[in-house]
């Protein structure tokens, strides 16, 4: 009996993960495209409305549809969460497969350079540079995954180190294997999965960080929506209409939590 | 210098360190042998004699930090093709790619000698069988699906199929039981009686060396203390390390005879003593013991590095050629 | 006749978990005296690691396994996993793994007495100093102070020999206790081992894959095979004159030092039945050279000689 | 020894770059960084003030030379907004934000130790799993929008405390009151990252055999927990309390703005906001200089939690 609840719990959770994340992929899509959905769109004759049947997560105090802008708000964490995970990946995982087959003065060199990254203060070197060269969605999420490098790299190298020292990698060497391939093969087998496994937390990152600095007005400019930058505008309205804050603080919730179970049940599927 | 001849290994003053936290671990402090064609040399050693050093040096999967390994009369290189090297490992399972099949794994050396896929999956099929696992039930199967038993005869196999001139084994039997161990011996001897090729056993355990090997090879803290021909070095050991390893050695039915050793603990590898590294372990130390490292000294057919080692009846004892030049039989 | 200290009646154990079950032991029956030393004999899967925790009362990870059958200590029935604190202590396989690296030796050597029976620190100073002399731990006062990772291999098992004595127990179980260790150093310790059960009046439970080691260090050698005790007997009767088959082929593939036993070694062919599955007859019956169609059915218990049990169709003897 | 010259070596490499990055960051605006600050309609003469004052003629390595040679003085420049010295600014700022960040982890931990414990006790029990849920909603949800929630419940809803703002210790009721909240909000977003971390270590180490024979020596779960399992567990704990403290010069910028917290983070912020370079550059400096001085005192930390790591410092 427990066991069976147990398993339908255990396919329910990702189940409904997956779920959640599709609808703000599928909303941020529909928002490009359809006209009723244009984020931008005000009726000054309904500021700060209620949700309701008209605007379902009710109207901000301009009269914009707080539920389009909030789908909108999505496209623009997808973008930066990829442009985030795409740096991290590349960057990264690249310096840390090298840091770890090259070891000696290589990996000592990348070691300090990715100390140099991890002694900025993060979001303050964002909100320097995003001032200075301006923002923009694949500025912010290239910059986010800049400062997310070091943790990149340090699994890809520690995975590296790991691959090297098995003995079937040894075993391969010992009977002739090319050792270009042996790397090629394994770095695709052992280390991808666990730079992947990370990229679940990067993406959770990407999405919390670009919606501070939104929140704190260093992110996109406001035409673009932003779920941070949704809830720094209804701060202001908070005791009178918390729709207009709560709607998209909801949806954020929503999206970083399902992306952090699937990543824990990723992570707990591989051995 | 000994020239090599055929497909012979040499290991010349060998020395292996590594860094470790606070220092430098010299594992092997020049060690010299030779494992003959044809022949079987076992290598005994408790932890921290170097033994596992010495066998990943040998197979050049470690640097050495001075001395030499010479195999054919060439350095060792990974190449694909017979007559090469290969290896056993301690671990069997680990030794494994754990996401290919049994098949593709005993497969691999002719994969990477370019033979084409449908001929060496026969073979290793073949190869699978003759090792006691048959190809139609355990061809597909994959590391974590057989034992450490199994894994160690598919590895067993593998080497065999990569027809190598000699074959390192590095504690190919110390994690499975009793039960088990001696069909990996006998497996192990096979792949090199058949085909002439020789075999470098190294173990923790005299009692398998002792059934194995032609020859043995004792190290301590990285230095050889004794080594010969088997019978001789059991029969009548020289090096008192030699001696009060055989006198440990647990054999059923024995009451072990009390320990001869003082009480010391065995150093550190770290820090290993000057002089004759088991000096403050040993029962007959003399004061050169604690300042000279002893020479290799030729004493009954074996070559003894001790200071105390008598030779017993020199003059009438036939002296018999050094290991390095016997002939294979 | 006074009750034995340890009895095991009839005790079978099985590790219920998500894939299925494991049956480890199927109704092991075994006794040890006040002050008797036994060697439990078997190789992994026999059983007999398990059996010594269930003996202790503690089981490595969140799930406890379920006991049929029942363990009396001192003729207490301590099945349900009641307090066995100061009846039985353990000394562990590995002793780099079963010391706590950051609690200092003085500290763990003492962990099995009481707080409330500790008495003021010059005190435990005493008493920790007085279990690293008895094990012969060199400098026993200074050592007080130590970490593990200061300690050789040898020194860490004295450490935890003494850990184990602490509590005074009547039965020392000995799990594997020099596996770890180089055989220079095996013989040392298993002499001390031995050494404190005569002074001290204990009995023993030498747990181990060896039958080399057992020969004028226990009276009594168990021999497990597949969760079954198959041969219980006086030691130099089970050596000399095995009755079970699986004792006869373990002693013929035990390494010996001889160089005129060439290969190929006898050995014993096959492998370990699947413990998911609980065993009908005699679990060796796959493996044995003599096996007969009873062997299907599970084997009865022959008395071969004084004090000497077998478990098998094939063996001569008389039903118990 | 060894190790820790090398180790010291390495930490300078890493202030020496970093000062050279943060030196760097000027050239990043596109043209004059003078005119890109003062605007096209400032006079040359302006526009070459702001360069000598700045010292935007040199490259980043002599600006940073200079920099450190203004430091060890005790000069860290002088804003360009307020024109006040920077130590001044900070000086100001900077005991605010510690009392902040310490009182948070502070809060953290207390939160963290007991709860871990009590889940890896009993890994998929009562506890463990309301915990897990609890630290999971947490986790995922942003320091801004807890701050907000803690504002909407306890100062909007309950009016019990106020909703943003900052009291000097003089009044000490009044300065706890307000320091209430945002520590909370710190707290409780760092405690559901600690408990993870925690409870996963504690899970491996209460697996492990010496946990086992303290177990069978009859120590009861309580002593077993605190005084065996808690030290060889608390390695990546330590690290990220360590890291959050180091961070201490960069301020919470987040809780800070939410908050209306007079610190370190919202001098950044407006200094950002300003291009205030000599502020910018001071704030990012010390905040990294103090990352890499607590890194290094976390590798000491270890030594004294684990005996076995005070000789191998390197990793």
């Amino acid at each position: 009996m427990l066991r069976r609840t147990e398993t339908r719990r255990d396919a329910l959770v990702p189940a409904a993960c997956v779920a959640v994340l599709a609808l703000v992929a599928i909303g941020a899509v529909l928002a490009q495209l359809l006209p009723q959905l244009d984020p931008l769109r005000a009726d000054f004759q309904a500021p700060l409305r209620p949700p309701g049947p008209e605007h379902w997560f009710g109207t901000d105090a301009t009269g914009r549809d707080v539920f389009a802008r909030t789908l909108a708000g999505g496209a623009s964490s997808i973008v930066v969460a990829a442009m985030t995970v795409a740096v991290g990946l590349v960057v990264g995982g690249g310096l840390g497969v090298l840091a770890g087959f090259a070891r000696g003065w290589v990996d000592a060199l990348i070691g300090t350079l990715l100390d140099v990254v991890l002694a900025l203060p993060g979001l303050i070197t964002v909100m320097v540079v995003v001032t200075m060269v301006g923002p923009g969605r694949l500025t912010i999420g290239a910059l986010i995954g800049l400062i997310m490098v070091p943790a990149f790299a340090r699994i890809a190298r520690s995975a590296t180190l790991t691959v090297r020292g098995q003995e079937f990698v040894q075993a391969a060497r010992i009977m002739g294997a090319p050792p270009l391939r042996i790397i090629g093969s394994e770095v695709v087998r052992c280390v991808l999965p666990a730079v992947a496994a990370y990229s679940f937390t990067a993406v959770t990152v990407a999405i919390v960080a670009e919606g501070s600095l939104s929140f704190l007005g260093f992110g996109l400019a406001p035409p673009t929506a932003s779920w941070g930058g949704l809830i720094a505008e209804g701060r202001t309205h908070i005791a009178t209409a918390p729709w207009i804050c709560l709607a998209p603080a909801a949806v954020l919730c929503a999206t970083v939590l399902a992306v952090n179970v699937l990543g824990e049940r990723w992570g707990r599927s591989r051995p | 210098m000994t020239r090599p001849r055929g497909a012979e290994l040499v290991v010349d003053r060998l020395q292996v360190r590594y860094r470790v936290p606070g220092g430098w671990i010299e594992a092997v402090r020049g060690v010299s042998f030779t494992v003959p064609a044809g022949r079987t040399v076992g290598l005994v050693g408790e932890s921290g004699s170097g033994k596992s050093s010495l066998a990943k040096a040998v197979t050049g999967l470690v640097a050495p930090s001075g001395g030499s390994v010479a195999f054919a009369g060439g350095p060792v290189r990974h190449r694909p093709g017979p007559g090469g090297i290969q290896m056993v490992f301690q671990d069997p399972v680990a030794s494994l790619h754990p996401h290919r099949t049994l098949v593709d794994l005993v497969a691999e050396p002719l994969r990477w000698a370019g033979v084409a896929r449908a001929r060496r999956r026969e073979r290793a099929a073949a190869a699978l069988a003759d090792v006691g696992l048959d190809p139609a039930v355990y061809g597909g199967r994959r590391r974590h699906q057989i034992s450490g038993g199994q894994a160690q005869r598919v590895a067993i196999a593998r080497a065999a199929l990569a027809e190598p001139e000699l074959i390192i084994a590095d504690e190919p039997v110390a994690g499975l039981d009793v039960s088990v161990q001696a069909g990996v011996v006998n497996l192990l001897h096979r792949a090199v009686a058949d085909r002439g090729a020789s075999l470098l056993f190294i173990s923790h355990d005299l009692g398998v060396v002792s059934a194995l090997c032609d020859e043995v090879v004792v190290l301590y803290l990285g230095r050889v203390c004794e080594r010969g021909p088997t019978e001789s070095v059991l029969a009548a050991p020289r090096h008192p390390y030699t001696r009060a390893l055989l006198d440990a050695v647990p054999e059923v039915g024995r009451v072990p005879p009390p320990s001869r050793l003082p009480a010391a603990e065995p150093p550190s590898p770290l820090h290993p003593p000057p002089g004759c590294a088991f000096h403050p372990r040993c029962p007959d130390a003399v004061a050169a013991c604690r300042t000279a490292v002893p020479a290799p000294r030729e004493l009954g057919g074996a070559v003894v590095s001790c200071h105390a080692a008598a030779p017993q009846t020199p003059s009438t004892e036939p002296v018999t050629s050094p290991p390095p030049d016997r002939s294979p039989p | 006749m006074s009750a034995p200290l340890l009895e095991l009646d009839g005790l079978s154990l099985r590790f219920d978990g998500p894939a299925g079950s494991l049956h480890v032991l199927e109704s092991v029956s075994l006794a040890v005296a006040e002050g008797e030393s036994v060697g439990l004999v078997g190789e992994s899967g026999s059983g007999k690691s398990v059996l010594a925790r269930a003996v202790l009362g503690v089981h490595p990870g969140p799930a406890a396994p379920s006991l049929t059958g029942r363990i009396l200590l001192e003729g207490r029935d301590v099945t349900d996993g009641s307090s066995r604190r100061r009846a039985v202590s353990m000394v562990f396989q590995d002793p780099s793994a079963s010391l706590n690296p950051v609690v200092r030796i003085g500290r763990q050597v003492l962990e099995a007495v009481p707080p409330a029976e500790r008495g003021s620190r010059a005190r435990q100073r005493a008493a920790a100093t007085e279990l690293l002399r008895a094990v012969g731990l060199p400098d026993p006062g200074r050592r007080l102070r130590s970490y593990p990772a200061e300690l050789s291999g040898g020194q860490r098992q004295r450490v935890g020999i003494a850990a184990a004595l602490a509590a005074q127990p009547r039965l020392l179980l000995a799990d594997e206790p020099t596996t770890a260790l180089d055989v220079t150093v095996q013989q040392r310790v298993l002499d001390l081992i031995g050494e404190l059960r005569r002074e001290r009046g204990m009995a023993l439970l030498l747990i181990t894959h060896d039958l080399g080691l057992l020969a004028g260090r226990t009276d009594r050698i168990a021999v497990m095979y597949a969760g079954r005790v198959v041969e219980d007997g006086p030691t130099e009767r089970v050596l000399a004159e095995p009755r079970h088959p699986y004792t006869r082929a373990l002693l013929a593939v035990t390494p010996r030092l001889s160089p005129r036993r060439r290969p190929p070694l006898p050995q014993i062919p096959g492998g370990l039945p699947d413990l998911r599955e609980p065993r009908t007859g005699c679990p060796f019956a796959p493996r044995c050279e003599r096996a007969l169609p009873e062997c299907a059915t599970r084997p009865p218990l022959l008395r071969a000689g004084a004090g000497h049990t077998v478990s098998c169709w094939a063996a001569e003897g008389v039903p118990v | 020894m060894r190790t820790l010259l090398t180790r010291a070596v390495r930490a300078l490499a890493v202030i020496a770059l970093l000062g050279m990055l943060t030196m760097a960051l000027p050239l990043l605006l596109t043209g004059d960084p003078a005119v890109a600050v003062l605007g096209v309609e400032a006079t040359p003469e302006q526009l070459a003030a702001f360069t000598a004052a700045l010292n935007l003629d040199a490259s980043p390595p002599e600006r940073f030379a200079h920099w450190l040679g203004g430091a060890v003085r005790g000069d860290l420049g002088t804003s360009l907004v307020t024109g006040a010295p920077v130590t001044a600014e900070i000086g100001e700022r900077l005991p605010v934000t510690l009392e902040l960040l310490l009182c948070g982890q502070l809060l953290a931990l207390a939160i963290t130790v007991p709860v871990a414990m009590r889940s890896a006790w009993r890994p998929g029990g009562v506890v463990d799993r309301i915990s897990t849920v609890l630290a999971y909603l947490l986790l995922s949800t942003p320091a801004f929008v807890l701050g907000l929630a803690l504002i909407l419940v306890l100062a909007v809803g309950l009016a019990v405390l106020p909703a943003t703002g900052w009291a000097a210790p003089d009044d000490p009721v009044e300065h706890l009151r307000h320091l209430v909240l945002p520590v909370l909000t710190m707290g409780l977003t760092e405690a559901a990252v600690l408990v993870r971390v925690l409870r996963a270590d504690l899970i491996a180490t209460l697996r492990t055999p010496y946990i086992l024979a303290a177990r069978s020596r009859g120590l009861s779960p309580w002593r077993l927990l605190w005084t065996r399992a808690l030290r060889p567990s608390s390695f990546s704990t330590v690290t990220l309390v360590g890291l959050g403290l180091g961070l201490a010069f960069g301020g919470s910028v987040l809780v800070e703005t939410i908050f209306a917290v007079p610190g370190m983070g919202r001098l950044a912020a407006s200094a950002i906001e300003a291009r205030d370079f000599p502020v910018i550059e001071a704030v990012v400096l010390l905040s990294g200089v103090t990352v890499v001085l607590v890194g290094t005192l976390v590798d000491l930390v270890y030594g004294v939690i684990d005996p076995r790591a005070r000789h191998a410092a390197a990793h």
